[in-house]
């Protein structure tokens, strides 16, 4: 077949995508930019502090990827971390009574609060798809009910841990196991799930696929509602993960705990590649994404040189700039 | 009959945080204490995410409720001393709780704590710890009118004194925030030794942090403010890394909710101006700032 | 000619009084037919008439309003959306279903994948994909992004997509509308093969003579109706025609006319380099009808992406009536009269969710506008003016473009780019997907339009249709010119010697 | 054709298609419930405050809907209005002492703060065109730019308005024109010209079809660049008007003001039958859409049967009930 051979070179030309180590350049930028305004930037206790504050926003943002790549978006997360955080800490402290203040007490506590966020989400699932209504308008109406629901509870104030609890939770978040802390290892390990789930089970494929083109997933006998709802229950569940090593760190929730996590969290999965109308997912970027956004922050601590009321303006620029680094087309003049 | 009624609206910002959600409290204990005691008085507390609600809510306590006073905690200053204007012009009594408004002569009462002597009975008390070449850092609020106005009266009296201002960034009332900001200040600044978080939640996510870095000892102490009643308990246990609170009492609001309904059931004049002290609270005089109860 | 009796249920797969109803609008009458095992069974009927439905409720995608499908003997209610390709009943949809920014071999194994406990064996799907590929002749990397193939070669996966599954029943929905003879040819031999396997194949299409040389038997639908179904060897391509639409067809080429050699020149084209094309040159006279032949990816498509302002230039000039001029927009060629019809109607062509008169007037608003103000009186106008032109049919004048049948679409589309009143046209593949019936239509159209002095360049795949109705044709071959002929050369082995490198000419001479 | 003339009549039948008026409908049963809970609520004072507080969101919403039509989407609108709002307040006052306190320095303000709309508009439409990052991305990062930079010109606090020429711009906001408060008049003018643009030019075709399919748009001779950044700018000179009716009703600014906007106005166009992913955009629904969300926020100051702090709960339930009862297919037994 001469005719079809014909276009075979042009395609099998290896194709070195410089798009994909954008999120990696930004960030290895941001390390060296924070070494030299201060060299204590790259010191041991600061890399774990940076790595275990990514830890939340990390694991909230492997949810949010895979929500993403199927096309949709959850806006509920930041609020639903602060119900959990509540409905867990109300539960932990009447548990005191019954189970005393050992691990039983806050493996219970933690146990509920993966169900509550596998149930959060597939509440969010399920108005999206049995619903019928744009996963835009549901999980803001979401967000709104489960903030509203963590003030009602704590009165407007702060739901505080039984002290004796806290004793028994907080290496949950202090401790470290071979120098890592544990937080870091839930990261490590759910992001290695997500990449896995992401891209070498029929799960991952159907989310691109229903992402990608939802009518062609559908023609393919793909069972469309299922998956998409799935995805916000794996959301809830990343929730609730962060949620469980997120309380031990303070011992309380409040109404003011996890506000606008939840544009942080997408803002990580799209600087990380992922693309927000849905069909293409990256969770290796997601992490890079939730690790860049840390370091901003971190950064902009490491330094007077700019005025405390201009963090939101480099906060900006930066994320603007990281992302315009990778969908640039550098490679045009190469091609 | 509904004529009779005493309508006063109570209005103050969504509690987002521990200290207004004492005041919130407050506002409910005294909102029952007093409709139980004068059957012809209705209370009706509203409270607003924003100034722009606030301004929203104002409106609906007129032209619903009709009320016959209000009772506003402003969200800010200057973008609610129209509205409440208006509500003046409506004929109702005004008090105006912690915030004054921008323009005088609006307001027939004004009860309120003080964010100036905040700052400066913090600094004073840094200075009776603290000796020339110490170093200290800040964790300030949310950027607002209450937080410069405690910085500025802070900076102002440290001024002189020799004591080092490291640094000082928002923590934005807020204890993850705090936690976060000391982490970073503690990386960055291997001799700190003193910390002003302004704030009883800001210095509760300082402690964590300077216990997670094993550098809460030395006489390492840290200065919150409000009147938490859980630092307030440190304080009475004799707590070395939070020795002292600066009082800022989320109770005001009740104050000024019973010099209203006074207004209209007692016989001598009330209007005025009620400033309530920033008292340092230590160890000798915690017990009696002690509210077990309260959510704050 | 013999003519079955509607009702013969002998066949693997039957339709039994099928009728379907969109809403109010019916669109099928009580069509009864049946497929058999090992036998190639044709589908034809004109645009509209209802092959793409009844299609695909025998597969499953649609639910019939009344009657039954009948499944090895026995009434069954298929499974939706693709579920019966578990049953061994396999469609091709007409429109090309597959995911864009997916690769060849996740789109070839979507809802299918070699997985155990939900964990993909990918060695053994590309595999699979590799031996698939090479059975279709489609020489690509089985990572390739579908977005990156022509769209012949995407018919071509969804072929190995289909051949994948196994079937006992294959439904194809015009396979070869978008393949040239050469891949056609594969195609067919792949049918054959499954045919002698014992699968049930049916194939619809508008090529008559394709449906000649492949299929044992054919079903010709009309306006919804069962028109008939008889052995392939019993009739003509004629026969064929007339049952289709219901009347006697005149010729279906017009006569040509002599082209003036004198006439002005429309169009010049000056060494045009491109990504994938070089030195392209050539010129268009007024009143020419210019065809434009080749290979699939041989780069006709891209040489007048590049003229329109679609796909960037690298160098080259191009001049029409005297001013050299470089389109930054679509919008400033439309402006100087050049118009170009896109062959892939549904990515680039219609706006899917939109009625007809959104289309019809797209490219061309500016004339339906006073100062920004839509005359909305003036586009309902046009487009009575173009169902009637074009004969678009329609059941539902508000019907959405998805909606429509796919040559009904392509008339739509047609009739959008006229709109512009150009004065160049440029039509990639214009009767894709194109009843007889209605190809007569275009060809007579397009003729008159020369003769009013409109320049037209097409581009088609499809030779007959070239030799047709060309005036001069030129010849592409891996991104170059290869060779141009006129006149008493334009014949099928001219063009195939130069489109496969047996003739050597010089270009620039 | 007879197949044609026939089937004809069955076709004109005029489809009354139920889920258009489904925002109204849920506006009316919101109606209903306020007049129940107390019957002030209809009375002619509540109904001109309700007007005039959706003004803000309103005008928002209608430059809003022109984004998300073309398949955009703006987060930035309202830290924008707090930015303009501060720019306008720091030029009044500074223009006290060249042009006096009178309509002039007004006027003056007003037009900068238009410009000022456009500027920000045109940034945030070039970025996401030009520079090719998505919508979402450039409006989460220039959200963050102009909110920290109001915070930066206030120096932490608010910035006021000048008390005189508070005066001379007061009634702006509080005044009426025939019984009908002024931004209640610039409401109804925008959303007709919103109307207009949208179903009756060029323009809002050309933003329907982009929306719809860009590159059917681009070979349609749409310049797709243009149109989408003229939504942005469109965008930029709503938010800019409703600052300027804003602005006279707090005479200040700071970093608080316009918080949430942004969701808010997307979330009115949402209620109001637009289509997120874009290619379709109805004005009249976003209007309807404000109209709602103000009216829910209302009747929850109506009564305090409802603990405040669950005044979250109740928006959240209100907004998902109000789509539900618009998008599900109360039409399906019908067919
Ligand atoms: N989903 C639908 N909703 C409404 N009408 C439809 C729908 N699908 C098809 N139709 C209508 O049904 C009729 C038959 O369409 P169909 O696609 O079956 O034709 P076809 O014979 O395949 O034509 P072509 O040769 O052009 O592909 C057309 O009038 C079409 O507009
Ligand atoms: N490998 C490829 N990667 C990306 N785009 C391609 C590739 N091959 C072709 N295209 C694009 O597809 C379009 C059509 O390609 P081309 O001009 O090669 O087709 P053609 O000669 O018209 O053949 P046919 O129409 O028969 O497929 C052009 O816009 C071209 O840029
Ligand atoms: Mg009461
Ligand atoms: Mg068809």
């Amino acid at each position: 077949m001469p005719e079809l051979a014909q276009t075979d070179a042009t395609i099998r030309k290896p194709k070195i995508d410089l798009k994909m180590y954008g999120p990696a350049i930004a960030l290895v930028i941001l390390c060296i930019i924070g070494f030299s305004l201060n060299t204590a930037f790259l010191s041991e206790g600061n890399i774990t502090n940076l790595l275990t504050r990514s830890a939340f926003i990390g694991i909230i943002a492997v949810g949010a990827t895979f929500v993403i790549t199927a096309g949709g978006i959850d806006l509920s997360v930041g609020s639903m971390a602060a119900a959990i955080a509540g409905i867990m800490i109300i539960l932990m402290n009447a548990l005191v009574d019954i189970l005393g203040t050992g691990v039983l007490t806050v493996a219970v506590g933690a146990g509920c609060a993966v169900l509550l966020g596998a149930l959060a989400g597939l509440a969010n699932g399920l108005l999206t798809t049995k619903g019928k209504i744009e996963a835009f308008i549901v999980t803001l109406g979401t967000m709104g009910i489960f903030r509203s629901l963590v003030t009602y509870f704590a009165d407007g104030g702060t739901l505080s841990l039984n002290f004796d609890i806290r004793g028994t939770y907080r290496p949950v978040y202090y401790d470290s196991l071979i120098g890592v802390p544990i937080p870091v290892w839930v990261f490590i390990i759910v992001a290695i799930s997500g990449w896995f789930l992401m891209n070498r089970t029929t799960f991952g494929r159907y989310c691109t696929a229903i992402g990608s083109n939802e009518h062609v997933a559908q023609y393919s006998a793909i069972n469309v509602n299922k998956i998409k709802t799935w995805t916000y229950v794996i959301q809830g569940l990343c929730v609730a993960l962060a949620t469980v090593i997120y309380v031990p760190r303070l011992g309380s929730a409040s109404s003011s705990t996890g506000v606008l996590w939840e544009l942080e969290a997408i803002a990580a999965v799209i600087i990380g590649g992922t693309v927000l109308k849905g069909g293409y997912g990256r969770i290796g970027g997601t992490i890079l994404g939730a690790l860049i956004l840390t370091t901003i922050g971190n950064i902009l601590n490491f330094t007077d040189l700019i005025s405390n009321y201009l963090n939101g303006t480099m906060q900006g620029l930066i994320i603007i700039i990281a992302v315009w680094l990778q969908r640039a087309d550098w490679g045009k003049s190469k091609d | 009959t509904a004529q009779d009624t005493i309508k006063i609206g109570v209005s103050y910002p969504t509690p987002t945080h521990a200290w207004a959600a004492g005041m919130n409290w407050h506002a409910e204990q005294a909102e029952a204490r007093l409709e139980a005691l004068y059957p012809d008085v209705d209370l009706i507390l509203i409270n607003s995410p924003d100034p722009a609600a606030q301004a929203s809510a104002l409106e609906d306590l007129v032209s619903i409720h009709g009320i016959d006073a209000l009772v506003v905690l402003p969200f800010e200053s200057e973008p609610l001393t129209d509205p409440v204007l208006n509500v003046k012009d409506s004929g109702a009594l005004i008090t105006v709780v912690d915030r004054g408004l921008s323009q005088p002569g609006i307001e027939d009462i004004y009860v309120a704590g003080n964010n100036p002597e905040l700052g400066r009975i913090s600094a004073q008390y840094m200075m009776t710890r603290l000796e020339t070449g110490d170093n200290i850092v800040i964790l300030r609020g949310i950027p607002t009118i209450i937080d410069n106005e405690r910085f500025d009266a802070f900076m102002a009296e440290i001024e002189g004194s020799g004591i080092n201002v490291l640094d000082h960034k928002h923590a934005n009332w807020n204890r993850d925030d705090g936690f976060e900001v000391m982490q970073d200040f503690l990386s960055r600044f291997p001799d700190i030794d003193a910390v002003w978080a302004q704030d009883d939640d800001i210095a509760i996510g300082v402690v964590a942090a300077l216990e997670q870095a094993d550098r809460a000892g030395d006489g390492m102490f840290v200065v919150g403010g409000a009147g938490m009643k859980e630092t307030i308990r440190g304080i009475m246990d004799g707590n070395e890394l939070v020795p002292v609170d600066v009082l800022y009492p989320p109770s005001m609001i009740a104050t000024a909710m019973d010099v209203t309904v006074a207004a209209f059931k007692s016989n001598g004049p009330v209007a005025g101006r009620y400033i309530l002290g920033a008292t340092l609270i230590t160890q000798e005089n915690a017990e009696s700032f002690y509210f077990p109860d309260s959510p704050f | 000619m013999v003519v079955e009796s509607p009702m013969a249920s002998d066949g693997l797969l039957c339709a039994d009084s099928l009728s379907k109803s969109f809403g109010t609008v019916p669109v099928l009458f009580s069509v009864s037919f049946s497929l058999r095992a090992g036998e190639v069974h044709a589908l034809i009927g004109e645009n509209g008439a209802g092959k793409s439905t009844l299609m695909k409720i025998m597969s499953g995608f649609h639910n019939p309003t009344s009657g039954r499908i009948i499944y090895d003997g026995k009434p069954v209610t298929l499974p939706p959306n693709g579920g019966a390709e578990a049953l061994g009943i396999v469609l091709i949809h007409q429109e090309l279903n597959l995911s864009e920014q997916m690769t060849v071999t996740e789109n070839i194994f979507l809802g299918r994948e070699i997985a155990k406990h939900g964990i993909l064996d990918r060695p053994a799907m590309t595999a699979r994909v590799v031996q698939l590929l090479a059975d279709v002749g489609l020489n690509i990397s089985p990572d390739t992004r579908i977005s990156e193939l022509s769209i012949a070669q995407k018919q071509m996966v969804e072929i190995a997509k289909a051949m994948s599954r196994n079937a006992r029943v294959l439904i194809m929905d015009e396979p070869t509308a978008v393949l040239t003879e050469a891949e056609t040819n594969i195609l067919f031999k792949q049918v054959n093969r499954l045919r002698d396997q014992g699968v049930a194949i049916m194939f619809v299409s508008h090529k008559l003579h394709e449906v000649k040389e492949i299929s044992d038997r054919v079903t010709v639908l009309r306006d919804g109706q069962w028109i008939g179904t008889s052995a392939t060897s019993d009739l003509n391509l004629d026969d064929m025609a007339r049952m289709m639409v219901g009347r006697e067809l005149s010729d279906l080429y017009p006569p040509v006319n002599e082209p003036n050699v004198d006439a002005d020149i429309a169009l010049t084209v000056n060494g045009l380099h491109t990504k994938n094309i070089t030195d392209i040159s050539f010129e268009l006279r007024r009143g020419e009808i210019l065809g434009f032949s080749g290979l699939v990816g041989s780069g006709r498509t891209e040489v007048f992406e590049a003229v329109c302002g679609l796909t960037p230039m690298q160098a080259g000039t191009i001049t029409t009536f005297g001013n050299e001029i470089r389109f930054a927009s679509v919008a400033q060629a439309r402006d100087a009269g050049i118009v170009y019809l896109t062959k892939d109607r549904k990515g680039r062509g219609l706006l899917l969710n939109e009625g007809m008169q959104t289309n019809l007037t797209l490219l061309a608003l500016p004339q339906f506008a006073n100062r920004l103000m839509l005359d909305r009186k003036k586009e309902a106008f046009a487009l009575t003016r173009a169902v009637r032109r074009f004969d678009i049919r329609a059941r539902d004048p508000n019907v959405r473009a998805k909606d429509m049948s796919g040559g009904n679409q392509q008339k739509l589309l047609l009739a959008k780019v006229m709109e512009a009143d150009p004065k160049i046209v440029i039509i990639d593949e214009p009767t894709r997907g194109i009843d007889v019936g209605t190809k007569q239509q275009i060809y007579h159209f397009i003729a008159a339009l020369a003769a009013e002095g409109v320049s037209i360049v097409v581009i088609s795949s499809d030779m007959p249709e070239i030799i047709g109705i060309s005036h001069r044709v030129i010849i592409m071959r891996e991104g170059q010119i290869a060779g141009t002929v006129s006149g008493r050369d334009i014949n099928e082995t001219q063009i195939v010697r130069y489109a496969a490198g047996l003739n050597e000419e010089t270009i620039h001479a």
